[in-house]
């Protein structure tokens, strides 16, 4: 472990801003002012904040519904994540996509994210395969749950990676759940980073509630993919803390399950443990958290005061073109 | 007669026909326990086991492969895809396998793929959308598309009941937003038959599922200006009933083609090449569709209400319509 | 100018783009040593490398995906789909990841999708298709298909430097059946632009793809006959050149539509919606449809050829009208 | 091994049949006679035949394009494969389907072939849903391409028999090649009996060219299958003696490894066993022989005698209603 001080206190930092925003957008979906569906990546942040941070400036990646910790680390601003559940204008989508999806924003090396799960893992592996022909050393990653595994782009992605070695790292955030549905009905097997052996790849099993662990690992993979090394499978075991989404009320779940990994909360965790190293004083914590807070604050109050999509809008940019709406947005920003 | 929602329709229909034939069984994603994400399937696993009611790894072409096999083998699937957007993930198996079974040897494939279509709830581009023109163009497949609760429960029947692979597109807003009455008795209404769900002289709405509903309303705006619209529900779209739909073109000679998809290449241009091939010479005015425009669904309200057509928009047309 | 095949056309399209803009690169089944299952890209590999000309796994989804994904980092890829049948199994990420990407995020996808479509070369249910009407539906993709060799050229190149998902169908009886005139200067074919192959005061046609040349031969017949058919090649199918076909209905007043794919729900119905809203005043006779069969495209000769649109089924169509 | 000798001799019977048949299709396609594509399963005859013979009357298969053999041993008669192949109205396809396309024929217990590789496998593993759900103590089977493993319906369909346990035998014909694809473009392991640790059963490696190596190891596997053990998949080793379809030279394939094949062609090496072992007199192998060049003539006449189809009957029987098209054909057989 080769982190300083204050890159330990930056992940702190992540870690308590996606935990802050997971709660008010909680919040908000209660009071029934964000319409339609939305998610909690609560119980998630290790892995979102551990496996982006561990990433380069220009590395590309594609996180899911789960990932609002990675949106942030990649320096997406949390105004616009908030704007986007509101459904405002201000959005990262101008209010064409909802929640956790089209959260796209490639100045922020970030791809949108489109529900058919998991859509964006053989397009990021598109994006390693550009970085393997241009010889960029680049790494694109990507993030997927439990139940994405089932599906065929899990597997057409991996073994295409892996046939061509690309720089690509897939995380799968094993959350035991796929909707009410446990792992046992997703796959016969412990532990989906074995499938990395049918696809010439390491596959590795980390405690996704442990951020430090998983950023090591995904570092590890990061770096040996950089170096032409080939793609890493990185299965996080973890807990949905919540429902799939809000209108779940999750009772599917056994509540001793749910109490054992309340135990494990990652962010409460990884908060002890920097206290306990002395990185985490009082005061650093008090000065953190009034960050957390202004931000957070910030955002809500942008997002709300933000103007909803003009409707006279609705038919622009669904084709790229010079002077396009899109090219106008950007020039605006 | 009973007054039920459009989804306990949908929902009672599975269950009696699951009561009838033991061949008939249920598979899809969290459909068991939790009785699926509109909870059409809630209490099924209860009362019919964990055997009829399949909760299926999320694998849209495992369970529609699933679905074929054993229908192939004499079973009578029914696949519950979590929402309609969901299907381009089991497209091939349905438009390559399926469809074309049985005229290639003979093989009857009996399975129901049930569809949650449409918008109106917020719910952005991939929860939203109405893909029915997709499986219209193919050989092989039927399409139905039930506008209200008797319809839902009776196409549904049929559907089960048909030999041939159905896509049962069932709109996610007509779910709780309608009710209508529905006969206790066991009943089906036949795919392939369309139905005038309101008479007029003047002009005539053609359309099919949410919108029929928003037709209607509109059709009673028009009343009270002294319009009268007819208003044919299609219910399927392949294959279609070509004669009603033509009957009502030569009574009225103005068509108003109304629909929730996409408009370029949706199901409206069949529907509009049928009536400018066979009903020519009864025309009265212009061809009026409307439709959603060529976007993707947007989510944010002020752009979905553009979006997506209702009863206003309709009326707007139609009284162009009128007095052309 | 030089007389090449259709087939010569494409390929030299795609050389001349990979010559001009290092971005551009083939990524396909068997398109590498192999030079493709109908040689189009035969040479490719050895002057480009195999960086440039990609064999790929036999994953259509990996193949789409990857196409995206570059797309996104600014190259500029060409997927070739071995057969147009296939491109059924990258169904999703075309529609739902392709199509909408630009729409919602703003980041446009610049890929070439190409299909080799079409039927008359006895291959059977799946090696034959044409399922443009698919993709014309949705928002966000272009389709184009040409007919003649100078098209094929230069939409191609118009269709690898545009910012969008062009979906790219190429037919197959077309390749080795059809010769004719190409610039040795660099040229585009605009995507959006109709096409009107032959100019004619009686009846209009309007068409794509392999039923261009259909249509003209049958044009020809006519003319014997003394009646003067114009024919529109529509060329893009998504944009439509909505003008161009108003135009010639206009015009003429009595309008054919053929094309090669299932009748149902294809592309034809749009052309008649079209025509049906925005030229009705001048409309001289009921539509005609020259299209083939809902049924799978058969394998055996006796049934494909009556399956399959042709000249002669065009003239029997036309001369009716002409006499309506 | 528990074969009897006229066991043996039955096994060798089918060889040759698919051999002798598949010789003249060949030349059949030579003489311009078969329009379209075609294709041989030279070498691929102990992998049809053995796994095929592996099975009950009742149970269910769907072969692929070069499972000749196992559409033989099913029962489907040799004159309707081979008036398949002409287009005649008498094929089993009715003229509809080409080549090994549509041999469908649920008398014989046999699932018609569709082009999309592999799209009979989670078909077949449909056909095993129906027979657990019934509990009917069958099994089904189907074969597929090294190729058709980098799809995603490979992965959707061994990963559901996987959670269900259902009763279905994997046979995946590894001949070096995907058209002209060889299998380092594939994927990048050495076996692909290896990924089904990642389904949770058993993937094991036989040599594709011993039909008494394919028949023990499928026969043990359907036992498994028929007592509820779950799936099997079995990795043949082969190599494609042709090209992909006729037009194909396979110019891409190197001559020492077809050399190298040659002398392990399977129905040679199968003959010589049963010589060695004196179970193959001269006397059977000459009545055996005859019975095969009966067959084949007699198919071959009844093929070009057939008619072409009615063009009549273009647009009967797309669908399924009392009466139609193919239950009158039915009803006429
Ligand atoms: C292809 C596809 N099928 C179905 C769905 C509906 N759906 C949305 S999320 C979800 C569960 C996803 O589970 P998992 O991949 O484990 O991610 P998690 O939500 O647990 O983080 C389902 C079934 C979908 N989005 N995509
Ligand atoms: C999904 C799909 N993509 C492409 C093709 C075109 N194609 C036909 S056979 C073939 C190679 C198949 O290789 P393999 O699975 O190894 O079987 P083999 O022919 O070698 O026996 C290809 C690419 C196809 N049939 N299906
Ligand atoms: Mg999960
Ligand atoms: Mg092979």
């Amino acid at each position: 472990m080769n982190l300083t001080d204050e890159q330990l206190l930056d992940i702190y930092y992540w870690m308590r801003l996606t935990r802050a925003i997971d709660e008010r957008i909680t919040l908000l979906y209660n009071q029934g002012k964000i319409l339609g569906a939305a998610f909690s990546e609560r119980g998630h942040e290790a892995i979102s904040v551990g496996a982006a941070g561990a990433l380069e400036d220009d590395d590309i990646v594609a996180p899911m519904h789960r990932d609002l910790g990675a949106y942030l680390v990649r320096g997406l601003p949390a105004r616009e994540i908030m704007a986007q559940h509101l459904g405002k204008v201000t959005g990262t989508s101008r209010g064409r996509d909802s929640n956790m999806h089209g959260l796209g924003d490639l100045s922020h090396g970030i791809i949108g994210f489109v529900s058919m799960l998991p859509a964006s893992l053989p397009v990021t592996v598109g994006v390693g395969l550009s970085f393997w022909l241009r010889d960029e050393g680049r790494v694109a990653m990507t993030w997927f749950g439990d139940g994405a595994t089932s599906t065929g782009k899990f597997h057409e992605g991996l073994n295409f990676a892996g046939v061509f070695k690309l720089p690509v790292v897939f995380i799968c955030e094993n959350n035991q759940y796929a909707y009410s549905t446990p792992t046992s009905r997703q796959f016969a097997i412990e532990d989906i980073a074995d499938r990395a052996a049918g696809y010439g790849f390491p596959g590795i099993i980390v405690d996704g509630n442990d951020v430090l662990e998983v950023y090591e690992a995904t570092k590890a993979a990061v770096d040996r993919a950089r170096a032409g090394g080939g793609p890493t499978l990185i299965e996080c075991k973890t807990m949905r803390m919540l429902g799939h989404a809000f209108h779940d009320n999750a009772e599917y779940v056994p509540d001793e399950l749910l109490a054992e990994w309340e135990k494990k909360d990652p962010v409460a965790q990884y908060e002890n443990a920097l206290i306990e190293r002395e990185v985490l004083t009082e005061e650093r914590r008090q000065e953190i958290e009034s960050r957390v807070r202004d931000t957070l604050e910030e955002a809500q109050a942008f997002a709300e005061e933000s103007p909803m999509p003009d409707p006279a809008d609705l038919e622009k940019g669904v084709y790229h073109e010079p002077g396009c709406y899109w090219e106008q947005q950007v020039n605006s920003d | 007669m009973p007054e039920i929602t459009y989804l306990q329709a949908i929902s009672d229909a599975l269950w009696e026909e699951m009561e009838r034939d033991e061949n008939v069984f249920l598979l899809g994603e969290d459909i068991g326990a939790y009785g699926g994400a509109f909870k059409v399937t809630k209490g099924f696993q209860e009362r019919f086991g964990p055997k009829r009611v399949l909760d299926m790894p999320m694998a849209e072409s495992a369970i529609v492969g699933a679905a074929i096999g054993s229908a192939l083998m004499g079973m009578r699937p029914v696949a519950e895809m979590q929402f309609a957007d969901f299907i381009s993930c089991a497209f091939d198996l349905l438009v390559n396998f399926a469809a074309t079974n049985h005229y290639r040897w003979g093989s009857p494939v009996p399975i129901v793929v049930r569809a949650p279509a449409g918008g109106g709830l917020r719910a952005g581009p991939f929860h939203s959308q109405n893909p029915e023109a997709w499986f219209a163009h193919v050989p092989g497949l039927k399409v139905v598309a039930p506008a209200t609760s008797y319809d839902a429960k009776g196409l549904l029947k049929a559907a089960i009941r048909d030999d041939n692979p159905v896509i049962y597109f069932e709109n996610k807003y007509l779910y709780r937003h309608v009710k209508g009455e529905v006969p206790e008795d066991d009943y089906m209404v036949p795919i392939g038959i369309a139905d005038v769900k309101r008479e007029g002289n003047d002009l005539t709405v053609i359309t099919y599922g949410a919108m029929v509903q928003e037709s209607l309303a509109a059709a009673e705006t028009l009343a009270d200006e002294g319009v009268e619209v007819e208003v044919v529900d299609v219910r399927t779209l392949k294959p279609l009933d070509e004669e009603t739909i033509l009957n009502s073109a030569r009574k009225t000679g103005k068509i108003a083609i109304v629909h929730e998809a996409y408009r370029s290449y949706g199901a409206g241009g069949e529907l509009a090449a049928l009536i400018y091939e066979d009903a020519f010479e009864w025309l009265d005015g212009p061809l009026v569709r409307v439709t959603a425009p060529d976007t993707p669904v947007p989510y944010s309200p002020t752009l979905e209400d553009a979006f997506r057509p209702n009863a206003e928009k309709i009326v707007e047309a139609l009284r162009d319509l009128a007095t052309y």
